[in-house]
């Protein structure tokens, strides 16, 4: 367990994520595309404050931070999610393009 | 380390002690053992459908809220050593989210919607 | 060896029984489950022995049939002076003549039989019955699909053998999304015996309700031990399982006041009341469930049930039950006495105002009607195709 | 390799197969449990890295987040449980070679460049020092996240409930005029509001 | 050594725990009801003869999750009593950040509970699965809080410190409300009485509505030994766990499981169930500002005599 392949999961982690936030017609899955994303980040945060930082406390302030943008982007973006399918009766992207009337 | 160990061999050993339970009645369900209960009755469709989740809006309040609790743990471990200052913090911090379950709840978030 | 000592302990069990009530036989059967060598199943799945009490109308047949095929072997039937010709294939029958003065003699002998047949069961002596519905999916739908899943698209087509839902309008809130249409009774556990509600449910939110079959007529005897049994009903349902025990051990014996009021007591301390919601269920003359269950309550105090004003003509389950959640529906479906709720549910011929049919053309997802219109809504999702089961 | 590698690689496959399984598995519900498991799996790593809080209460956090979006994966997409197997994607190569690219690119800039050694100190209070530094130096990271966290409350409520200030929704909201039965304040929607579908 | 000494006393304290919660599951019912106590014997006849029945499955259901929840609800109940001391060094696994990972532990068992009432894909499980995340959710917001609330005088999220903290006075002692929260959550956790929003009568069992034989005894078993399981966690966090004169720590905390345990199940048949929607509403306006008042009282005596 190097530093170099916890980076590396956490690589092939946000690889799949954006993948996912690429390639999803649904809203649900393309935050769960984003999710994946973010999970790899806080792997890369944590790996590098543990082996280069030397435990100095921001960096698990930083991995705090992440979860919290995790939590704001999950909640946001099921509100939209909600408020769009009121409208719309659609969850899909494209959904969107016709937002203009 | 040791946490993680122990933690996966518990799961492992439920996992399979319940695998092992659950597998022991498994004879074949014929059709008309498989219909859903209703008491008689037979459903239209499937139950598995886009299910109406009544307090959705207290879910997304809930998930925001909920990150308060990351912060809360290690203030909780500074607190005697921290004092006043501590107190301080934490409590303006809760009233500000505490504002945001009184506007929820004024908003009707914890009825059915 | 072990086998056969693992069978003997399963015979010491309490027999479970799940048990479908006939006219006239609810009140035998509440008292019938004091003893403690049965067990009521809150389900066929749970249960070893389905007993079928008393009377049953002919369009029952078919129901008891499907719920005798749900219970898990091993299983066995007792019909208990029942009369459901040969739907039950040859289940053991246990006949009485309705002498009032016999009643305690002939629950007798329906306790002893129930408790061999579980003893006999459990033994392996008795074999378990087989199923007496055809063993076929209630649609056709090996292989349509590309992966053999039964239907085409993302929501054609009945795999594994039901049709998916479409969406419709809610009662209470815009987002269109699936509703649930499925026929609940006649033998719910927690439904008056024999009633059959055709309901749609987004989530759990009742959007509309229609009565196929009323419930069973049962003999009113005692006004005081009547209104014991419906308040233990409420009390179960209120998760109060230990005190609608003790209100039925009430109804059963004689009732001295002191047990009474302890009983009373009892349940005014778990804060029952404060968990029905005020205005709930409110019909006029009857007013709403609270009033209705202290009105129970004030039994336990010595004051005898009160009769009830008329009910209003209008009053019905299809305009009572709908916008109510599933919980509220089964405490306002079990506060009333027999006879009102007969009143309340009865059927209505033809509500089906524009009954025209999707079977054709249905389970395209985006089908929606106006936001607005929604009483009659829950006909567009009803399939006639599908209500045979089986 | 030791216990440590051999859990590390386990772990590593569980994070990593679980989220790939995530967009490839019918059924929603368990997409997004897939989508947990891989949060456990990350949750369990970050503890062998000497992190124990950050870790524990990942799964904490995730356990509840991905209840939450098990809930809003069954209530919006059609066909929930996957009974009719489906595919709904686009530009469904490009998004595949994004990926590859990502990953492609991240591994060569790890592997190229030198990191600073400096592991943690086992025996550091890692919980405590966070505590001080929420109270102390980042007072004001901390505060802030409380007043983002109302935002997102706040916003989360307005966006998803359906009764806003002046009626509802999906039916059009007119705010009150400015006199009795007078025009509705405000610039006026070109046609109907909210009445279109399609 | 201790480490072997502790997985031994931990596997001891489970049985133990669970076979009398086993019975006092159906002697205190019984005793409420006005009936005979029954033989010991009947839970294990009637968990013999489910074992005997057919597992029935319905249309299509999920398989996997579906014997995967009661696996995952044990595995969370066994895990929860292992961060719990049996005394001062004797815990099967030590952890800084204890409170935390009961913490998981009860957020997981909402997803457990979950997965077993969607697997069945029949309606009733599915309602009932829905209403007990709607409950399970905010209930667990004030388990945490008032578990920070015991780990503020131990300056640890450690087990082991919040016990030796009570070493002066007794968490209940200074957050008295603090506990009956708890027990709610304890209630709501392992599904039985007024929070057992998950099977309730009026959805004829609710999750389990669908589930017959092996299967229904696989989730009885995890459910009784989550009880068990939140029962040891209130003797610790609140009850002083394993300090108690002249016997040995872990029968101190055997007694005081016990008595919590027999609280549990009289309370869970004595109160009535609020519907969902009127419980969700109670806990995040009146519940959830009691649990701050406890953190701020804890606090102040803290900062005034601590």
């Amino acid at each position: 367990m190097t530093l170099a392949t916890v980076l590396i999961v956490a690589a092939a982690l946000i690889g799949i994520g954006l993948y996912g936030a690429l390639s999803q017609q649904s809203f649900v899955m393309l935050m769960m595309g984003l999710e994946l994303m973010l999970n790899g980040g806080l792997l890369a945060v944590i790996g590098l404050w543990a082996n280069t930082m030397g435990g100095a406390p921001e960096g698990q302030l930083l991995a705090i931070i992440i979860m919290a943008v995790m939590a704001v982007d999950m909640a946001i973006g099921f509100a939209l999610v909600t408020a769009v399918y009121r409208k719309r009766q659609a969850d899909v992207t494209e959904s969107l393009t016709t937002m203009k009337h | 380390m040791d946490l993680v160990t122990k933690i996966i061999v518990i799961c492992a050993v439920s996992a399979l002690a319940i695998f092992a339970l659950w597998r022991t009645g498994a004879k074949d369900a014929t059709a008309p053992q498989q219909l859903p209960y209703l008491g008689g009755g037979t459903p239209d469709t499937h139950a598995w459908q886009r299910y109406h989740v009544r307090y959705y809006s207290m879910t997304l309040l809930f998930i925001a809220f909920e990150m308060e609790m990351m912060f809360m743990y290690p203030w909780a471990v500074v607190f005697v050593e921290e004092g006043g200052k501590a107190m301080m913090e934490m409590g303006m911090f809760l009233a500000i989210l505490s504002i945001g379950i009184v506007y929820a709840w004024r908003e009707g978030v914890f009825r059915w919607q | 060896m072990a086998v056969s000592a693992l069978k003997r302990w399963a015979g010491k069990a309490p027999a479970s029984v799940f048990v479908a009530i006939g006219e006239g036989m609810r009140e035998r059967v509440e008292r019938l489950f004091a003893d403690p060598r049965i067990e009521r199943a809150a389900t066929p799945r749970h249960a070893a022995i389905f007993l079928i009490a008393g009377p049953m109308r002919l369009e029952d047949r078919e129901d008891l049939r499907r719920l005798h095929d749900q219970m898990p072997h091993p299983r066995a039937t007792l019909l208990w002076a029942a009369e459901v010709g040969e739907a039950l294939g040859d289940a053991e029958k246990l006949n009485f003549t309705l002498q009032p003065a016999d009643t305690s003699r002939a629950d007798e002998a329906a306790l002893d039989r129930l408790t061999r047949i579980w003893a006999e069961l459990s033994d392996g002596e008795r074999p378990s019955e087989p199923d007496l519905l055809h063993d076929e999916p209630p649609n056709p739908w090996q292989g349509i699909g590309p992966h053999g899943q039964g239907g085409k698209g993302m929501m054609g087509g009945t795999p594994y053998g039901r049709p998916m839902a479409m969406t419709a309008d809610d009662l209470r809130d815009g987002l269109a999304l699936d509703p649930y249409t499925a026929r609940f009774g006649p033998f719910l556990p927690m439904f008056p015996p024999g009633l059959l509600l055709e309901m749609t449910l987004q989530g759990d939110v009742i959007q509309s309700a229609k009565v196929l079959r009323p419930p069973l007529p049962q003999a009113a005897r005692d006004d005081a031990s009547a209104a014991l049994l419906r308040l233990a009903r409420l009390l179960d349902l209120l998760g109060l399982p230990v005190l609608g025990h003790r209100a039925r051990l009430a109804a059963a014996g004689d009732r001295p006041s002191s047990t009474l009021e302890t009983l009373g007591r009892a349940i005014r301390w778990s804060g029952s009341t404060l968990a029905i919601r005020p205005g709930l269920g409110a019909v006029e003359g009857q007013g709403d469930l609270r009033t209705r269950f202290d009105d129970l309550l004030a039994v336990t105090g010595g004051s005898s049930a009160e009769t009830r004003p008329e009910l209003p003509e209008s009053a019905h389950l299809s305009s009572l039950l709908p916008g109510l959640e599933w919980s509220e529906a089964m405490l306002v479906l079990n506060s009333f006495d027999d006879e009102t709720l007969s009143a309340l549910a009865v059927v209505k011929e033809d509500e089906d105002k524009d009954g025209h049919d999707h079977e054709g053309s249905g389970y395209m997802h985006h089908e929606h009607h106006g936001h607005g219109g929604h009483q009659g809504d829950g006909g567009h999702d009803h399939h006639a195709g599908h209500g045979g089961g089986a | 390799m030791g216990l440590t590698d051999l859990l590390f690689f386990a772990l590593s496959a569980v994070a990593i197969v679980s989220g790939w399984r995530v967009f490839a598995t019918d059924s929603m519900v368990r997409a997004s449990f897939l989508l947990l498991l891989s949060f456990v799996a990350v949750g369990l790593i970050i503890v062998m890295l000497a992190a124990p809080y950050i870790g524990v209460a990942t799964v904490f956090m995730m356990a509840v987040e991905m209840m939450v979006m098990a809930l809003f994966m069954v209530m919006f997409m059609m066909n929930p449980a996957g009974l009719n197997p489906m595919m709904m994607v686009h530009q469904h190569r490009f998004s595949i070679a994004a990926g590859v690219l990502a990953f492609a690119g991240l591994t060569a800039a790890i592997l190229f460049t030198s990191f600073p050694e400096n592991s943690v100190d086992p025996s550091t209070p890692v919980v405590h020092d966070l505590g001080i530094e929420l109270l102390g130096p980042s007072m004001l990271i901390f505060e802030t996240a409380g007043v983002t966290l109302l935002a997102t409350m706040i916003g989360s409520v307005i966006l998803s409930s359906r009764s806003g200030r002046f009626g509802m929704a999906d039916q059009g909201s007119k705010p009150p005029g400015l006199e009795p039965d007078g025009e509705p304040a405000g610039r006026q929607p070109e046609q109907g509001g909210g009445h279109h579908h399609h | 050594m201790t480490t072997f000494l502790a997985a031994l006393l931990l596997i001891l304290f489970l049985s133990v725990g669970f076979a009398g919660a086993a019975v006092a599951d159906r002697a205190i019912p019984a005793f409420l009801a006005g009936q005979t106590a029954p033989s010991w014997r009947l839970s294990l006849a009637d968990a013999v003869r489910l074992l005997q029945t057919q597992r029935i499955r319905t249309e299509a259901p999920d398989a996997l999750l579906w014997w995967l929840a009661p696996a995952l609800y044990l595995a969370l109940a066994i895990v929860g009593l292992a961060v719990i001391p049996f005394g001062q060094d004797l815990v099967a696994i030590p952890s800084e950040v204890g409170i935390v990972v009961w913490g998981s532990c009860e957020a997981l068992t909402i997803v457990a509970v979950f997965m077993f009432g969607w697997s069945a894909n029949a309606p009733l499980a599915l309602i009932g699965a829905y209403r007990y995340v709607a409950i399970g959710l905010p209930a667990m917001l004030l388990s945490m809080f008032v578990l920070i609330g015991a780990a503020l005088p131990a300056e640890s999220l450690g087990f082991i410190e919040i016990v030796e903290a009570q070493r002066t006075v007794w968490n209940v002692v200074r957050q008295p409300a603090g506990l009956i929260l708890f027990l709610m959550l304890g209630l709501a956790i392992s599904l039985r009485g007024p929070f057992d929003y998950a099977s309730p009568e009026d959805l004829a069992g609710g999750v389990t509505a669908d589930v017959s034989g092996p299967g229904l005894l696989a989730w009885k078993i995890a459910r009784l030994t989550m009880l068990v399981s939140v029962s040891a966690v209130t003797a610790t966090a609140f009850l002083g766990g394993y300090l108690g004169p002249i016997l040995p720590g872990f029968v101190w905390l055997l007694l005081k499981t016990a008595v919590v345990l027999l609280v549990l199940i009289w309370a869970g048949s004595v109160f009535a169930r609020m519907p969902p929607a009127r419980m969700m509403s109670v806990i995040w306006t009146m519940l959830l500002p009691l649990s701050f008042l406890m953190l701020l009282v804890v606090g102040v005596e803290l900062l005034l005599w601590g």
